[in-house]
C-alpha cells in the first residue's frame, strides 16, 4: 500500500498544473463560467479556443500519452494519465477530445487493424479532428442494445439508416463513431458493428437538440443512405456490442467529478468566508460547516476511488474495474448534483441567477442546470446500481442487459 | 375537519384550470419565457376580464373579499401550467400591501387599477445581501424637501421590468418604509437578469429618486410589519403554485413513465421508477393537505407564522426532489427544452429561494419552538 | 375546506388527554422508557398494567366507541376515534389492545355473523381478552399470499397444521384471528379463510422470538392438529384474503408516528436547551435547529396526511384511503427512524447507552432499535411503494401482488 | 500508486480471520455479549499468543514495530466477525498512551505486560458532558502530599469492568494530565451500562483515589496533547474495525438476499434490493481506499488530522446505512437476536459515537478548511 507519487509523478503534476494554469488563461470569458461541454460546443468562441488547445496539446504528445510508443504515444503508466487527467480537469481547460481521444482512440488500439490505426490515429494524436459518437436512438437509451439503425452491405460498402440522438457535438465534429446493426436479423446486442464515418458523407442531418437552458450541445443525427467503406469497419462484424463495452470503459474513473468538486468547494469555502446574510457570516452557520465538511469527505472518499480504477485498470482486472468504475462514476455524478445544489443554497437567491455581476461570486447555476444529465449519460445510475450488483462480490440475479464477460479482455 | 372545496371553489378551480389550458399551453409558456417583457399582455387583460385579480381585495374597492384559500387555488392552477404572469407580483406582494398598509386613496387608486388589469406592479426589497428578513433593508431614503430621495441598488425584483408602479422598501430614521414608486420616474434603472426560471427577475438602481410625502405607504417605519404581514399570504401563494407544479410533474411523469418502453417493459413497471413515482406522490400528499391546513389557518385568523414558514421549507425540498426525478425517470429527454418537465425543474429551484429558502425558514421554526 | 374542531370535539379531546395523563401516572416506571410493545408485552409488571388499563377503558366504553351502539359501541364519528387515538398515543398509556380492538373487532362488523358478534365483541369491548393475530409464516413474509399453514375440514371441525411467525404477543394472547389455507389446491389469495382461535386449544406452541436486544415481544406459533369449530370461521368460507387487507386497512392512518415523533421533538428540544457539549450549547448549533425545523414541519405534514385518511376513510372511498394510508405507513415509519436516530446522534455518547441515571434525559436508544421493525412489518415499505405506484392516480403497471379492488366495500 | 498489500500483510490478515471464524463464529460473540465480564479470556490469552498484541509496539519492549496499517488489518478481520474483546482499550488506547507518553519504566512495565496478555487497560476520559475534545476535561487532580487525589466521575469508560489498569485523565493546575490508576485502587467504584453495542461500557466513580506522582503518563499538562495523538491513530483503528463490519454485513446481507424467495423470485432479483445492495457497496468503497490511504499518511508521519476527521465522518453515515439496509433486506428476521445482520446494526450506532461523531468531526474539517 503506497500512495506517494514517486519524484517523477510529482514532476509530472506540477509540469501539467503550471501548463493549464497559464493556458485557462487565455481562454475566453465563458470558460469562466463554469465551462464544460456548453462553453466549449454551445459557444463559436469557446469551440475556437477548444480546437486550438488541441493543436497545442496535440504538438506537446498530451493527446495520446497511453498509446504505444510505435504509434506515437508515450506509453504512459495509468498514473500519469491520471495525474494529466487530473491536473487538467481541475483547470477546466479544453483541448482535450473526451470522445475521440478519450473514447474512441483506445478502442483502436485494441480493435483496429494496422491500416485504420495508420490512417485514423494521428489525426486525433494532433489534435486536428473532433469526434462524436453515435450511440442512443429515441427508443434506445438505458437499453441501448435495442438499437434500430441499420447497415447494409453492398459490396464494398454498407449503407447506413436510422436515427441517432443525444449526439454530443455531432454538429462540431468531422467523425463520428456509430453503432449499427449490421444483421437485420438479429436484436439486442448481437448483430450489431461499429463504423468510422465522416460526417461530411451526404445523407448526414444534424438537428440541434436545445437543452433546457437553450444551449446547444446534444444533437439529433439522421442518416439517410449514408455509404461507409467497408474497410471502416471497426473489429470484426458483428462485434459492435463488446468494442462499444470496451470502448465506454475507457478511462471511467470519474476523476473529473472530484476535481470539479473541489474547485467548486473552494469557491464555496471564500463566498461563506465573506458573506453575510440575514445578519450573519454565512460560514459561522454550523450546518454550513457540517456540510462542508461532509462534501471534503465524499471528496476525498471518491478521489481515492477513482485511483482505485485507474489502478485496478492498471493491473488488467477490466471485470473488477467495470465494477468500481460504475460505482465510481454513480457517486460522482450524484456526488456533482449534491455540490452544486448545496452551492445554490448557499447562494440563496443569487442561487437562481445565470449571469451578471451579482453572480460573479459563484455562477453554479448553469453547472447546476447541467447536472441532471450526469446522472442519466453514459447509462443511467440506475443501470449501474443494477450493473453493480450484478458483479462480483454482490452477483445478485441479472436480467440479460449486459454481459460482463464482455468486458474481459 | 373536512378536506372538501366548496362547490364555488371547485368551479374556480375549473375554469382557471380550462383557461390556462386553452390560452396558455406549454409551448406558449415557453414562447413567452423567451420575450424579453416575459409575459402576455393579451393574457393579463383576460384575467383581469375574468376577475381572478380582485379575488382577495375588499369589495369597496372592486374586489371580491375571497378567502386567501381562492387566491391559493388559482395560484394552483397556474402552478400546473407553469404559467408565466406579473400576478404574483401584482396581485399578490404588491396588492396585499397595498389593501393593509395604504390609505383610502391609495387602496382606491391602485386596487382598482389592479382589477381591471390596468396596472403591474413590483416590490423591490431585497439587497446586496440578498437578506429575507426586511430588517436588514438598508437602502437610505432621506428627507429631502417634502419628501425623500431614494439611492441604492435593489436586487431580485419580480416584474420590475414591465411594472408600472415599484413598492421600494427603504430606511428611513423611523425604520423600514415603504414608497409608491413611478417605474418611469427619473433615476431608476431597470436591469434584467437571466434567471433560471427564464422570468422577470431584476435589478432595480435608484439614482436621487424622489418621492413625495403622499407616496408612501404606510406609516414611516412600518415597512417591517407591513413586508412581514404580505410574506405569511404571499408564502403561502407561493406554496399554493409550487403544489400545483409538483401535481403536473408527477402525473407527467408518470404518464412518460408508463409509454417509454426500455428491455422491452415500459419503465413504469420497474422497481425503481415505482419507488421514485410513490416517493413523488407521497412529498407532494404530504404537502398538500398540510398546505391546505395553513391556508385555512390565515383565512381563520389564527397565528401560524411557525406553521407557513416549516410548510415552505419542506415545500422547497418536496419540489426539487420532483423537478429532479421529473427529469431523471424522463431520461435524457427531460433535459431538453422541447420537453416539458423541465419547466418544473427549473421553477423548483427559483421557487426555492423566493419568499425564503429552507434554512431560512427552518431557523424560524427553530426560533418559535423555544430553541 | 375546514380544520377547526367542533366544541364538542374540543371537550372529547380535552376529556381524553386529561383521561390518558392521569392514568399513565400510575404506570410502572418502564413506560417511562418508551413504552410500546416492549413495556407492554415483555415485562410482566407492563402486561398487567395493560390489562388493568384495558379493564378501565372497558367500562367507560373506551374499547368499542366506533361500534354501533347496539352492539354497545357509540357509533364514534372518524374524527372521534382520531381524537381518541391522539390523546392515547401521545400518552403512551397502553390498554387498548390495537390486535383485538383496533384490527379484528372492526373486521367482525363487517365479516362476522350474529352469533359471532354475540359471542366475541363483548370480551373485547370489556378488555377482558387479548389478541393476536396469526398471519406472517417463515417463506410468507411480504409476499403473505403465499403461506402454507394449513386447515382441514373434519365435520363440524377444522384441524390446523402449519407454523406462525412474528406473532406480536402470542404468548401474552388468549385468543388468535389466524390465515389458514382451506383449500389444498389453491395458491396465492385464493383458497384462503380466517377462523377465531382459543389460544388454549391443545396442539398449538408459543416459542419466543427474542429481539435484537433481547426483549421478548415476537414468537413463533406452531399448530399441530389444532381443532377449530367450524362456526369459528370469519367470513365465508375461501374469502380469508379479503377478511384479511380489510383487517390491515383499519385505522391505518399513521398517526401515532406523528403523535410519538413529537413527544420525541418536544424531549429532544428540552435536552439542546439545557446541554452543553465541547464547550457549546447544543440549541446554538445551526445544524441542530434546522433539523429540529425540519422535524417539525414533517411532523404538521404527516399528522394533516393522517388526518385525510381518517377523513378519506370515514368518505367510505377505502381504495383512495388505501393508497393514502400507505403513504402515510411509509412516511411515519421512516420519519420515526430518523427522528429517533437523530436524538441519539443529539446525544452523542449517551445515545448508546439503553438505560441508567445517565439517560434519564432521553432514553431513546431501545426506540431507535426497535424502529427497524417499524419499515418492515405491515407490509415492507418496499411493497408499500409499489402499491402506492400502482394505485390511482399514478397507475403505474402491477405485478399480481396485490388486488386494489380487494379493498372496495 | 499502490493499493496492494505486502504478502506479510495479506498473511497477518487471513491467520487473524481464519483464528476468528473458528474460535469466536458468531453465536459465540452473542454468548460473550451477555456475560458480565463482556470478554473470552482464554481468547484473550490465545490472541496474546499469536502475538496480536504487540504489533504496534516498539521492538525494545516486545513489540513488532509494524506500521498502524497491520494493526488496522486486525481490526478489520476483528470488526467482520463482530469480536468483542478489550484489545481497542487495551491495546490501541491505552498502549498507545503509554508508548507515546510514559517514562521508560512504565513503557517497559506495562507494554511488556499488554504483550503477553496479562494486563488489561482502560481509558476514562469523558465527563458528563460527553465532549470528545479533551480541552473540556474538568476532573480535579489535587495535589495531595507527594502524589495527587483524584474525585469525580468518568462516563462511557470501555473495559473498566475487566480491568487492571486505568488511565484517568484529570485537570491539574498545569493543565490536562494523565495518571495510571489501579482499578481496585481504593474509592473506585465501577458500575457496567446496558449498550446497544452490548460492551463493556462503563462508569468510573473516582472518590477521593490517591496517586503517586510516579503514575502520572507524561508531564503534568500533557494529556491533551497525548490523548490527541493517540486519538487520530485510535480513530483509524475504529474505522477499520467498522470497515470490517461493513463487509461482513453487506456480504451476509446479499447472501441472505439471493436465498430469499418472495413473489417466486429470490429477491435479490428485485431492482430495490440491487439498488439497495449496490448502495451499501458504494458506501462500503467509497470509504474503503480513503482509509487505506488516511492509514498510510499516518504511517508515513504526513499531518492528515483533517482527513482523519473526514472519514470518521463518513465512515459514521456509511456503516449505519449499510447497517440499516441490512436489516431491512433481511425483513423482519433481521431485527432477532438469532440472525447476526443486527450485530452490525447495533454496533454502528455505537461505534458512531466513540472516537467522535460526524457532527464533530465535519467541524473540525470545516475548521481546517480555514471556516
Amino acid at each position: 500500500m503506497d500512495f506517494k507519487l514517486t519524484k517523477e509523478e510529482q514532476e509530472l503534476k506540477e509540469y501539467y498544473e503550471d501548463f493549464f494554469r497559464e493556458a485557462i488563461k487565455k481562454a475566453p470569458a465563458i470558460f469562466s463560467h463554469g465551462g464544460g461541454f456548453e462553453a466549449i460546443y454551445s459557444d463559436d468562441e469557446g469551440f475556437a479556443f477548444h480546437q486550438k488547445m488541441a493543436k497545442i496539446m496535440g504538438e506537446k504528445g498530451m493527446l495520446s500519452l497511453p498509446w504505444p510508443k510505435e504509434l506515437g504515444g508515450a506509453d504512459a503508466s495509468i498514473m500519469h494519465q491520471l495525474i494529466f487527467n487530473e491536473a487538467r480537469e481541475v483547470s477546466r481547460c479544453p483541448g482535450f477530445d473526451f470522445i475521440g481521444c478519450g473514447m474512441f482512440a483506445p478502442s483502436l488500439l485494441v480493435f483496429a487493424n494496422d491500416d485504420q490505426k495508420a490512417r485514423l490515429l494521428p489525426p486525433i494524436a494532433k489534435g486536428e479532428v473532433q469526434y462524436c459518437q453515435g450511440w442512443s436512438e429515441p427508443d434506445a437509451g438505458s437499453d441501448l442494445a435495442s438499437l434500430q439503425t441499420a447497415a447494409v452491405r453492398d459490396g464494398d460498402e454498407w449503407i447506413i439508416n436510422g436515427q441517432k440522438v443525444w449526439t454530443t457535438a455531432a454538429h462540431r465534429s468531422d467523425c463520428m463513431f456509430i453503432l449499427v446493426r449490421t444483421d437485420p436479423n438479429s436484436s439486442g446486442s448481437r448483430g450489431l458493428s461499429v463504423f468510422h464515418l465522416d460526417m461530411k458523407t451526404p445523407g448526414i442531418e444534424v438537428r440541434p437538440l436545445y437543452y433546457m437552458n437553450g444551449s446547444h450541445v446534444y444533437n439529433e443525427v439522421f442518416l439517410k443512405d449514408v455509404r461507409v467503406l467497408h474497410k471502416d469497419l471497426i473489429g470484426d462484424e458483428g462485434s459492435g456490442w463488446q468494442v462499444t463495452m470496451a470502448t465506454m470503459n475507457f478511462e471511467r474513473s470519474g476523476m473529473g467529478f472530484f476535481s470539479t468538486g473541489r474547485k467548486v468547494m473552494e469557491r464555496i469555502i471564500q463566498y461563506v468566508k465573506t458573506t453575510k446574510r440575514n445578519g450573519k457570516l454565512l460560514s459561522e452557520n454550523a450546518a454550513i460547516r457540517k456540510e462542508i465538511g461532509k462534501i471534503y469527505a465524499g471528496l476525498e472518499a471518491g478521489t481515492m476511488m477513482a485511483f482505485r480504477v485507474g489502478c485496478t485498470q492498471a493491473s488488467g482486472d477490466m471485470m473488477a474495474a467495470a465494477s468500481v468504475a460504475s460505482e465510481s462514476k454513480v457517486f460522482g455524478t450524484e456526488f456533482s448534483k449534491h455540490i452544486f445544489d448545496f452551492a445554490t443554497k448557499v447562494l440563496g437567491l443569487y442561487g437562481m441567477i445565470e449571469e451578471g455581476d451579482a453572480t460573479s461570486l459563484l455562477n453554479v447555476v448553469e453547472e447546476y442546470q447541467s447536472a441532471p444529465g450526469l446522472t442519466i449519460a453514459g447509462g443511467s445510475n440506475e443501470v449501474q446500481r443494477c450493473i453493480i450488483s450484478w458483479m462480483a462480490p454482490l452477483n445478485m440475479p441479472r436480467w440479460k442487459l449486459m454481459d460482463p464477460a464482455a468486458l474481459k479482455r | 375537519m373536512d378536506f372538501d372545496f366548496t362547490s364555488d371553489q371547485e368551479m374556480l378551480r375549473k375554469s382557471v384550470a380550462e383557461f390556462l389550458k386553452k390560452e396558455c399551453p406549454y409551448e406558449r409558456v415557453k414562447e413567452i419565457e423567451d420575450t424579453e417583457e416575459g409575459y402576455d399582455p393579451k393574457l393579463w387583460k383576460k384575467m383581469a376580464r375574468l376577475e381572478w385579480m380582485g379575488i382577495y381585495f375588499p369589495e369597496e374597492y372592486g374586489g371580491f373579499e375571497d378567502p386567501l384559500m381562492n387566491l391559493c387555488l388559482i395560484m394552483e392552477e397556474m402552478g400546473k401550467m407553469a404559467y408565466v404572469s406579473p400576478y404574483f407580483s401584482t396581485v399578490v406582494q404588491c396588492g396585499i400591501l397595498v389593501m393593509e398598509g395604504g390609505n383610502k386613496k391609495q387602496k382606491k387608486d391602485i386596487l382598482s387599477k389592479i382589477i381591471k388589469g390596468k396596472l403591474i406592479m413590483a416590490l423591490a426589497r431585497y439587497e446586496e445581501d440578498a437578506s429575507h428578513d426586511p430588517s436588514f433593508i438598508q437602502m437610505p431614503a432621506t428627507v429631502s424637501g417634502d419628501g425623500y430621495t431614494l439611492n441604492g441598488t435593489k436586487l431580485f425584483v419580480g416584474d420590475a421590468n414591465i411594472a408600472d408602479k415599484i413598492i421600494v422598501a427603504a430606511r428611513t430614521d423611523k425604520g423600514v418604509t415603504l414608497f409608491l414608486v413611478d417605474a418611469k420616474a427619473e433615476g431608476i434603472t431597470i436591469k434584467k437578469r437571466k434567471s433560471i426560471a427564464k422570468d422577470n427577475t431584476c435589478d432595480v438602481i435608484l439614482n436621487n429618486v424622489t418621492v413625495s410625502k403622499d407616496d408612501m405607504l404606510g406609516k414611516p417605519g412600518q415597512g417591517e410589519a407591513l413586508l412581514n404581514s404580505m410574506t405569511q399570504k404571499a408564502t403561502v401563494a407561493k406554496v399554493a403554485e409550487m403544489i400545483g407544479g409538483c401535481e403536473a410533474a408527477i402525473l407527467m411523469t408518470a404518464e412518460y413513465a408508463k409509454g417509454r418502453v426500455q428491455y422491452k417493459t415500459p419503465i413504469a413497471a420497474f422497481q425503481a421508477i415505482q419507488h421514485f413515482m410513490s416517493d413523488m406522490k407521497l412529498g407532494y400528499d404530504s404537502c398538500l393537505n398540510f398546505y391546505y391546513k395553513v391556508a385555512w389557518m390565515v383565512d381563520e385568523g389564527v397565528e401560524c407564522s411557525k406553521d407557513i414558514s416549516a410548510l415552505k421549507g419542506r415545500m422547497n425540498e418536496v419540489y426539487n426532489f420532483i423537478g429532479d426525478r421529473g427529469v431523471q425517470i424522463h431520461g435524457g429527454i427531460g433535459t431538453t427544452r422541447e420537453f416539458n418537465i423541465a419547466l418544473f425543474f427549473r421553477r423548483a429551484k427559483a421557487f426555492e429561494f423566493m419568499m425564503g429558502d429552507s434554512d431560512y425558514h427552518y431557523e424560524k421554526v427553530a426560533e418559535a419552538l423555544g430553541m
